[in-house]
């Protein structure tokens, strides 16, 4: 029959008038500031900087190498190189950013910075709410506003976080053994070099008695 | 305080009121208190409508619409009227400056004057004159030309293409909206809204002696609200400014406060057209049973108001919008020889009525026969126009 | 006093309403300015007390005719730019204003001249129903006739401003 | 008031209807002087009407409902044909119109 559809059609919207307000169900939205949706897993908008333990400053896994500098397209990266060293996670003294800024105005989020970087340390965020009433000084992100902790990194991107960490976990690992490695052979040559050393004491020292110093015996002490 | 008290509550008022001044300026005084009665209660109205009409769609859509100003979002007319007053008013460089101002103003002006002869309780009539429906209809003609205005002025495509598909939309549904509305004047024997407001103030038993309770009436009634959606370019008629194809018709280029006029003009159009079809068909001001009467006439009035504003809204959440063709065919095809046969079909109610007697039994088979003409054209004439049109389940060939 | 002051404001409204539309270079604006005298002439329609008739005629007018004018306006594109002044006046214009403010003049002379009934203070009340009574008695044919000249009017319209490719179609 | 006034507004109503009629080149704009000119009518016939001495005859009146009625199909078959002409010669200018003659 005639006008049976729009009469079918009222019906439904009828129906949905009621039923949101009977069952909280139906509503298919969230009240955004107070109640929000999880990501998903792939979101990504601006980069980051990645930190390890609690210190910001510290932990910081930018070594200040700026190949992302570098290779950004619309070049929004800025980075200062300290002028000092300080040990990064596997204890090897290396540069860290003096400056480190974004400006997120002009990040055209490819995430080129986060594919080149060798350390793990640029990584993309998911945080959106980043409207400012500053139109310039509001959109640059210095190195305080982008260091986030490595417990931020695994709650937004878990399987990335995962994969990175483990990665990180084996480097060190091996940077650890072959410094053990290290260790060892550096031990067992101090070992068979101080007993060479010893000889070679007992003849300096008998040297020594001729008056002569023992300066290169020192340079030999582990 | 007394029942017939509260139901002339706003005329003792208004009476009282305009008693305190000189007797050479009472006349004005009450009129002017008329008029700001008017101006004050149905742009009331229309802030209240904004919000709910949005809450009640995201309902529809199972949103929960607007909730942040106020309690429940009740304050967000308020929100919205503070940053429409404080949003710059912008004029495009070649616009037509006089006529792009003149536009809003003209369309608010009309549309207010229809509000004079709407009578919103017992004696609650601002101008009772004897041509009250055609003064609503005259003023409703003249908004078609500020529309116009606001789509030329302002030398933007979409602005005169919103204007013109308005305009002639409206022309068309103009003609059934008056055809529907003629039945009940007919019936009536008059013009003047009070009178067919009287007239249609009986009960048989309990229930009232409304016009849509009959078979022309029901009919004329239908066609009004359809005619009425259109003219007021309600969805799902809102083709002049289908924001999907115009950006916003013929008030694109407007913003700030004249914007606001655009969208109070709008929503009062809605309302008084609504106000019109309660008039007429739906007896006004009387209460829909005998044992109700005791509540005052205006909050009936009133109740009727919002219940047609709901009906408009809840058109709204569900059709989608016609097409131009669509349109154009639906008014001049299907509505325009509907309302004629119903005028015919309202000749021949009264013709019978005064053929058959006063009987039960003539009353039934008069009511049967003017109904049976009226559904007999309804599916005939839908069924021909519908095989005309050819309509086939919809191919997606060039998507693919 | 307060009707003389009404009459005056009226007259002026209309007045320059007719002569806006005969002087103004846009076409749409020479439209709006006569929907402006057709609303002056309405509203003394009323103040004479002639209630149907001026409520007809703006919903003719307005409604109607002015929207016509501008859509023949707008489909002769005639809204674009302003015409050059050379083209507004036709060919012998100094002759038509010679010849119409004359007319005026004549009418106008005429006018005091004649002796008028100054009466017209028994402002009879006609109402709605009477004017129906009217039209469907004693001015039935003239009605009818009406009627049918709209209706020939409106299928004459449509046919003449039909384009040509469709009438050789049917 | 009195009816001189009225009639007085007509007359130039009508003059200046009379004058569009005459001097303007746009077939539209003439159609708008001829609609002039049934409106002064009109204002006569409804003056007449009210200061005439039978107005509860509502002679003028009716004569301008008429009239009003008349009018507006005059204006429909009109513009009608002005839209027809610009069809056929893409102008409204009744100068350029003149060439029908020949």
């Amino acid at each position: 029959m005639l006008g049976e559809g729009i009469l079918k059609g009222l019906g439904e919207t009828a129906r949905n008038f009621v039923g949101s307000f009977v069952s909280e169900d139906r509503l298919t939205t969230v009240e955004y500031p107070e109640q929000r949706l999880l990501p998903i897993e792939n979101t990504r908008d601006f980069p980051f900087l990645v930190y390890d333990g609690a210190d910001p400053d510290a932990g910081l896994r930018c070594v200040s190498c700026q190949i992302c500098e570098k290779e950004c397209p619309p070049k929004c990266i800025y980075i200062v190189k300290s002028t000092d060293k300080k040990p990064d996670y596997v204890g090897k003294p290396q540069f860290y950013p003096a400056r480190f800024d974004i400006d997120i105005s002009v990040c055209m989020s490819c995430q080129i910075c986060v594919e080149v970087c060798p350390f793990e340390a640029i990584k993309m965020d998911t945080e959106f709410e980043l409207s400012t009433d500053d139109r310039f000084g509001g959109l640059i992100l210095d190195k305080h506003k982008l260091a986030k902790s490595n417990e931020h990194f695994q709650r937004i991107h878990p399987t990335e976080a995962a994969e990175v960490d483990a990665r990180l976990a084996e480097e060190k690992e091996k940077v650890e053994a072959k410094a053990k490695a290290a260790a060892e052979a550096a031990a067992a040559k101090t070992a068979a070099e101080s007993a060479a050393a010893k000889t070679a004491a007992e003849s300096a020292a008998r040297k020594a008695e001729d008056g002569s110093s023992g300066s290169d015996a020192e340079g030999v002490k582990p | 305080m007394n029942s017939a008290t509260l139901d002339q509550f706003f005329v003792l008022l208004q009476h009282h009121l305009s008693a305190l001044f000189p007797t050479v300026l009472q006349p004005w005084v009450s009129m002017i208190l008329g008029v700001v009665g008017i101006v004050a209660v149905f742009p009331a109205i229309f802030a209240l409508t904004t919000v709910l009409e949005r809450k009640g769609l995201g309902r529809m859509q199972n949103r929960l619409g607007p909730n942040r100003v106020g309690p429940f979002g009740i304050l967000q007319p308020i929100a919205d009227a503070i940053k429409s007053l404080t949003k710059e008013d912008i004029v495009p460089r070649s616009a037509d400056d006089v006529v792009h101002f003149l536009a809003p103003v003209v369309l608010v002006v009309a549309i207010f004057l229809g509000y004079a002869v709407l009578p919103v309780g017992r004696n609650m009539v601002l101008l009772n004159i004897d041509a009250g429906i055609l003064l609503f209809f005259a003023v409703g003609a003249s908004t078609e030309l500020s529309i116009f205005m606001a789509g030329w002025s302002s030398r933007n495509k979409y602005s005169l293409l919103g204007a013109m598909r308005a305009v002639a939309q409206m022309i068309s549904y103009e003609v059934p909206l008056l055809l529907a509305a003629v039945v009940a004047v007919m019936m009536a024997g008059s013009l003047a809204p009070t009178a067919i407001v009287q007239a249609q103030g009986g009960f048989t038993g309990i229930f009232p002696h409304w016009y849509v309770f009959t078979p022309w009436g029901f009919a004329g009634f239908a066609l009004f609200v359809v005619a009425a959606l259109a003219e007021t370019n309600r969805s799902p008629f809102d083709l002049p400014e289908g924001e999907s194809e115009l950006v916003a018709g013929y008030f694109t280029e407007y913003s700030g406060f004249k914007f606001a006029l655009f969208f109070l003009g709008e929503y009062l159009g809605m309302m008084s057209i609504a106000g019109y079809g309660i008039t007429l068909f739906l007896g006004g001001w009387g209460a829909p049973f005998s044992f109700l009467t005791f509540i005052p006439s205006w909050a009936w009035f009133f109740a009727k108001l919002f219940l047609a504003i709901f009906f408009f809204i809840w058109l709204r959440g569900t059709l989608p919008r016609l097409r131009q063709d669509q349109l154009m065919n639906f008014a001049w095809k299907f509505m325009l020889p509907l309302s004629l046969l119903n005028l015919c079909v309202a000749a021949a109610w009264r013709f019978l009525g005064e053929c058959l007697g006063s009987g039960t039994v003539a009353e039934v088979m008069r009511w049967l026969v003017c109904a049976a003409v009226l559904v007999l054209a309804y599916i005939l004439l839908a069924r021909t126009l519908l095989r005309r049109q050819n309509i086939r389940p919809r191919s997606y060939r060039y998507a693919d | 006093m307060m009707e003389g002051f009404i009459f005056g404001l009226l007259a002026i409204l209309t007045l320059v309403g007719a002569l806006a539309a005969a002087v103004l270079r846009n076409l749409v604006h020479c439209a709006l300015s006569l929907s402006v005298t057709f609303v002056g002439l309405a509203l003394m329609y009323l103040s004479l007390g002639a209630q149907f008739v001026g409520l007809s005629q703006i919903l003719v007018y307005i409604g109607a005719v002015a929207i016509l004018v501008v859509f023949a306006i707008l489909l002769t594109r005639g809204a674009g730019a302003l015409t050059p002044h050379r083209l507004i006046a036709a060919a012998g214009w100094r002759l038509g204003w010679i010849a119409s403010v004359a007319v005026g003049f004549v009418l106008i002379f005429a006018l005091v001249r004649s002796p008028l009934p100054a009466s017209g203070d028994q402002a009879a009340k006609v109402t709605v129903l009477q004017i129906g009574q009217a039209l469907m008695g004693p001015y039935v044919l003239p009605l009818e006739v009406v009627a049918i000249l709209l209706t020939v009017a409106l299928i004459g319209a449509v046919i003449v401003a039909m384009p040509e490719d469709q009438k050789e179609m049917r | 008031m009195t009816l001189t006034p009225y009639l007085i507004v007509a007359a130039l109503l009508f003059a200046i209807g009379l004058g569009i009629a005459l001097t303007r080149r746009n077939a539209i704009l003439v159609l708008i002087g001829i609609e002039l000119m049934l409106n002064a009518a009109n204002l006569n016939l409804i003056a007449f009407w009210r200061f005439g001495p039978h107005p509860e005859l509502m002679t003028g009146m009716l004569f301008a409902l008429f009239s009003i009625a008349v009018a507006a199909a005059e204006a429909s078959v009109g513009l009608g044909l002005v839209i027809a002409w610009y069809r056929h010669s893409k102008t409204t200018d009744l100068d350029e119109m003149a060439r029908m003659k020949g």
